[in-house]
């Protein structure tokens, strides 16, 4: 039903700080006044948590990765539709090993990561990438505000992570980086998604959410002293400062011009990565309970074509309100 | 007629009888004094007059009515021990018998009476803490009190609620010998003054014939463990006390 | 008659204490009904059926993944690690609460400082118990250990300065040394109390056992928790949560029944003091 | 002399009580240096200087960004919410418990209940209470509150039905209702109990509200140290660790003067029985 | 020489004067009662005969040595309360006086003998409890026993270390009347057949007089309150019973 009040989830992490930023800077303010609605951008520090009040209903929109959003709120019955690709990870999630320097080297090793997230899915390709399989390796399941002191212990010997905390391990001169989400360049995607019923009956939801986004990047990737104290801001905000959080960016593809962004959720590129990525969640058993197969939820892509389930779409990727941006319709 | 007539009172716990078809009458302004070895269901008894515990069997009158079907302030009570409330002071003790037992709306409400009725309250109480030799004492709590002013102080509790009934359980059982013989006289002179009928339960036999003006005792007419309790306490004996104590009329004191 | 002297019936009773009980089972009902009316995948309260699913899954079902069920393979890890450290914090709440309400010096030198550690949030310092004690089983025990033994620590001693003072003259006129006192008179009456302060330490003992399950774990009823949580899974997170419930509970149960069992003079001491 | 019987002189008791804390500091700083020898950018045994250069930046220093202090605004969000959370939970313990202890009716209903909720790990259903009561300040309070409430409840109810049952005989024949009994004699002896209840669960209230400040939040103690951890910037995290052990510590020590100037007859009662 | 002599024994608690300039002898099978009003420094008087408080000044001598600085199984003692172990059994309360005070190595870790001479401490504890009249209860624990039996236990308990003094706080002031008569003929009969001397502090004159060889009354010479605690007790009268009570030779029994 048409609505007045809206709330987005949002959490730390270098993709999705412009949300914090734009709220502090008035820019969201200003965007909901333009379109007379109220949006309430809330910081929540643990992301499952976001995620699952997304799921539950508590938020009209949500910061998640592509596949979290397939997982969670797309299996909860949840349709959801990605109005936004901010940037894919590019570096900002690695697999890093202690005192050894190749992949390979992982075969037999326990791994600490945050079990079932993109961690657990990058770990997934890289071992792919050299023909293991996770059953070379035992995985244990290690809370991401515990890793970076989890590394510092002598047992822990590979760990995969995101930023800040690669970039905090790495630190360490025994830390080796062996694989990283530059080496799937796209697949880790960070959304900033909207349920779908809210989007349809309003539209100018993701039209302000859409506005203040590109707004605020604009300003954040400037090289003006504006575009300077932005990013010195959300540095501070995401507990590091200037330098760490440019570390960050440089790790992050981040779509800066909303054409980019429109042009990429249009590539087949989406598709190919959302089959892997439901696949991997087939195979580790979150597509819901005695899912048969992989095809149980349908996933929309922008140009019209649907994986798996028709019936059952939970999950779109549209290209609507990046284009707008991008033609300035908004 | 008895203020206080018991008849065909049974008790059990389970299959253990305590006590064993009592009949009694007590006549208004009596002070009975109950004894009998330990375990024999003085206590118990006691209860029953208190509604604290129910018959098994027969009846128990206050002024030719069924007794209550709980306690109420026609009958007041001194026990052994945690007679007073550790929280009040002296004072505050007495009081409460006016902020529990006054009527007022606003009292029922707040457990508190105030204004001029505080006042007549506070009065009648020092006047009483004046009769068991406290008024030194008002503003003390009852853990400054040695065991002797405790039980005197639960007495002017007791008595502030103007019961018709003064029912004691071993009030003076812990108390030192000196200390006990101060209260002794204490009590004599109460009931002389105050419209009460009191029945005392006592292990102490000088203190039973010293005080009542009738002692009853408590016996198990067969006690031996073979019985396994299928047999209670029975009135044993029923001794008037000779030259007879009369309320009212301060001879013995 | 007055409220608080009407007594319920035996059977009535019984009738009344399962009435909370049914009454939240049927508020559940309703408001998982409700939701599941709106969005049939609904994860939040899944119904019955769906819970039934996943009972059977978790706890009839071997994992092919890890050749185990993982109900019980959960259980069984928690259980050692909770044990454990439940274990240690009394050895260690008995032995250094029984010293330092026995001997004045003693007293003097850790009495104020077990009261201040007992106030440090032990969640708080986890890094550094795992730079100390590594990832593996230490470390879960170890909060466990150190996140109850201060309390049970202050908790002993106080009952051990509250014991009559008499005591400690008596055995002496019997010719105990400090030994043979704290081994013949203080230990004994102590140790029923240990298991009354014990168990007052059960819930808090699960809370750190999930807490550190949650942050580097294999297995465990709070890692499978916490996992879930993930996706949102309720209908695996509800019934370990009663589980735990019903374990902890057990545990209460049990610590009551070897109180009275192996202390019978305690509770006729208790009350008659 | 037996040890038992062996008393440290006063002045040298105080020396004593110092001696734990002097040699816990003595300790980090030689753990400190032997770590910084080795990494001079050691994050997780900080120098002193370290340490004290993040105490200027988060105690004295306003945040440009947010025109705060940070140690101060933390410390203003977590108390009140701590407050508001012990303060709940000690209403709904007093009254419930109350009601419980002295309605036989009520304790058949709800003892059995109260004693299986105060079971439930709290930490375990945090998702269903962000669920129910949003993300904002009511479920970190709701968290304290549904976290403590049970214990005391179960706390006080236990110490309404300790009370002489010849107390509420005689309250009676004095004249009480069901209501003035409780309002005049039941309340008045259980408030400085409570006030012993409340001081065991301060430990077990900022444990609960660390970790749901870890989950959703924007400020406070809890918040911070979280926040940090990701860096394991141990310079902000050790500072805010001692910090809550003192507020803790202080608020201890506030119930205990509070008992005894409020109940100044508690003392004494309490070890005439 | 006697047995325990007090020579100039002062006792302050900060600055309130306790006991004044005490002195005494006591002989070797002496049975002295200590009265005196409460508060006059009775049980301090015995807590320094018992090492358990330490005199501000004056000496202590026992058998002519200065008294050791703590408690020791030379002195015995029996308290008005606590003076029995609640977790072990009548029987386990009256061994622990072998289990703690034997002197072998193991004993000494253990805190308990074993073989012979467990059965041997068995046997005599078994005829001391027979003595007191518990013979029967050797089995139960002491919430099971009366507050008579209890301190009648606390007796057996102090003998079977076999202490030279025997001190007792108002060991009886917590007994009923009838039980307190039963009592004290069991503790003349002990303190003729054992080799006992003993200190007894208590209320009851009676008592005093009907026990003991001695009665020594404590008395403040001074008592009022605006001698802020300037003036301690003394010793105010020392009587000797006449006729003489010999101790072995139970003609009073
Ligand atoms: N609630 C109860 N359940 C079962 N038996 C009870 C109960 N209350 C009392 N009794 C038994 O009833 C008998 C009488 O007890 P009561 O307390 O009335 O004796 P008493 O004459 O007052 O003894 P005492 O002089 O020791 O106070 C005792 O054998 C006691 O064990
Ligand atoms: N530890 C102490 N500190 C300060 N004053 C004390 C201490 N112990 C006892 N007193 C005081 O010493 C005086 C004597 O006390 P004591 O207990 O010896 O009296 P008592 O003669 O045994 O009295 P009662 O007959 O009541 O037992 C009392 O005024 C008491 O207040
Ligand atoms: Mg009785
Ligand atoms: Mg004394």
């Amino acid at each position: 039903a048409p609505k007045k009040d809206f709330k987005l989830a949002w959490t730390i992490y270098v993709g999705w700080m412009p949300w914090g930023y734009a709220k502090d800077a008035g820019i969201v303010k200003k965007w909901a006044d333009k379109y007379g609605i109220n949006i309430d951008v809330v910081q929540v520090n643990d992301y499952a948590e976001s995620i699952n009040q997304y799921t539950v209903g508590g938020f009209d929109a949500l910061t998640v990765t592509n596949m979290d959003a397939l997982s969670t709120p797309a299996v909860g019955g949840v349709d959801t539709s990605a109005v936004i690709i901010g940037d894919f990870s590019n570096g900002n999630d690695a697999v890093i090993l202690k005192d050894k320097d190749k992949l390979a080297d992982i075969k037999g090793q326990k791994v600490n990561l945050v079990e079932f997230s993109v961690s657990h899915y990058l770990l997934a390709r890289a071992l792919a990438s050299i023909s293991l399989a996770e059953k070379d390796v035992k995985v244990v399941s290690t809370s991401d505000a515990d890793m970076a002191s989890a590394w510092k212990t002598p047992d822990v010997t590979s760990v995969v992570t995101w930023n800040p905390i690669v970039s905090e391990i790495l630190a360490d001169p025994k830390a080796h980086k062996v694989f990283d989400s530059s080496q799937i360049p796209g697949e880790i995607m960070d959304l900033t998604v909207v349920n779908t019923q809210t989007l349809k009956d309003n539209p100018a939801f993701a039209k302000a959410l859409a506005g203040i986004w590109y707004e605020t990047l604009a300003l954040m990737t400037a090289d003006t002293p504006a575009g300077k104290a932005a990013r010195e801001a959300m540095g501070k905000a995401s507990g590091t400062d200037l330098a760490g959080f440019e570390a960050q960016m440089a790790a992050t593809k981040l779509f800066a011009k909303p054409a980019e962004a429109a042009a990429f959720a249009r590539s087949p590129e989406v598709g190919a990565t959302m089959d892997k990525v439901r696949n991997f969640l087939f195979t580790h058993g979150l597509l819901g309970n005695g899912a048969p197969s992989a095809d149980v939820v349908g996933i929309a892509l922008a140009d019209g074509k649907v994986l798996g389930d028709k019936a059952n779409v939970k999950f779109r990727f549209i290209d609507t309100y990046m284009s707008d941006a991008a033609a300035g319709k908004l | 007629m008895s203020l206080i007539s018991v008849r065909h009172l049974w008790k059990e716990y389970d299959d253990k009888v305590v006590l064993e078809d009592i009949n009694l009458e007590i006549e208004e302004r009596a002070f009975v004094a109950l004894v009998g070895p330990s375990g024999c269901g003085k206590t118990t008894f006691l209860k029953m007059l208190l509604s604290e515990e129910i018959p098994t069997r027969g009846i128990i009158e206050l002024d030719g009515k069924p007794i209550p079907k709980e306690p109420g302030p026609d009958r007041g009570v001194v026990y052994q021990r945690y007679s007073v409330f550790p929280h009040l002071t002296v004072l505050g003790n007495v009081l409460l018998a006016k902020d529990l037992g006054a009527r007022g709306p606003g009292t029922r409400l707040l457990g508190r009476v105030f204004g001029a009725a505080r006042r007549a309250a506070t009065e009648k109480a020092r006047e009483l803490l004046a009769a068991v030799g406290l008024a030194h004492a008002a503003d003390k709590y009852p853990s400054q009190l040695s065991g002797g002013m405790q039980q005197r102080l639960a007495l002017a509790q007791a008595l502030m609620a103007e019961p018709r009934v003064l029912l004691l359980d071993e009030p003076f059982g812990a108390l030192d010998p000196g200390i006990r013989a101060d209260i002794h006289v204490l009590m004599r002179k109460l009931w002389h003054e105050r419209a009460l009928t009191a029945v005392m339960v006592t292990h102490d036999l000088p203190e039973a014939f010293g005080l009542a003006t009738r002692v009853i005792a408590f016996e198990r007419r067969r006690d031996e463990p073979s019985d396994g309790g299928r047999y209670g306490a029975r009135i044993a004996k029923d001794i008037g006390i000779w030259p007879p104590r009369v309320a009212g009329a301060p001879k013995a004191v | 008659m007055r409220l608080v002297n009407r007594l319920p019936a035996p059977g009535w009773a019984r009738v009344l204490a399962l009435l909370p009980f049914v009454a939240v089972l049927v508020l559940y009902l309703i408001a998982s009904a409700m939701r599941l009316a709106d969005n049939p995948a609904d994860k939040l309260l899944p119904s019955f059926a769906t819970i039934g699913d996943a009972i059977v899954r978790m706890a009839f079902t071997v994992d092919i993944r890890t050749g185990t069920i993982p109900l019980w393979s959960d259980t069984i890890a928690s259980l050692g690690r909770l044990f454990a450290g439940l274990g240690i914090a009394t050895l260690i709440g008995a032995v250094l609460g029984i010293a330092i309400g026995v001997l004045p010096y003693l007293r003097a030198l850790l009495g104020q400082f077990v009261a201040v550690v007992s106030m440090v949030p032990p969640l708080a310092i986890l890094p550094i118990l795992f730079i100390t004690m590594g990832l593996g089983e230490a470390s879960k025990i170890a909060l466990i250990a150190i996140g109850i033994a201060p309390l049970l620590i202050r908790d002993i001693a106080l009952r051990v300065t509250d014991m009559p003072p008499q005591q400690f003259v008596k055995a002496q006129t019997l010719g105990a040394s400090s030994w043979t006192l704290v081994l013949r008179v203080v230990l004994p009456q102590i140790l029923p109390r240990l298991i009354d302060s014990v168990r007052l330490q059960i819930g808090p003992a699960w809370l750190f056992l999930i807490s550190a399950e949650a942050i580097a774990s294999e297995s465990g009823l709070g890692y499978r928790i916490f996992l879930v949580r993930r996706y949102l899974a309720m209908d695996v997170i509800l019934p370990y949560v009663a589980w735990i419930t019903l374990l902890a509970f057990v545990m209460e149960i049990a610590l009551v029944a070897l109180q009275r069992r192996a202390f019978p003079w305690f509770a006729a001491a208790r009350t008659a003091q």
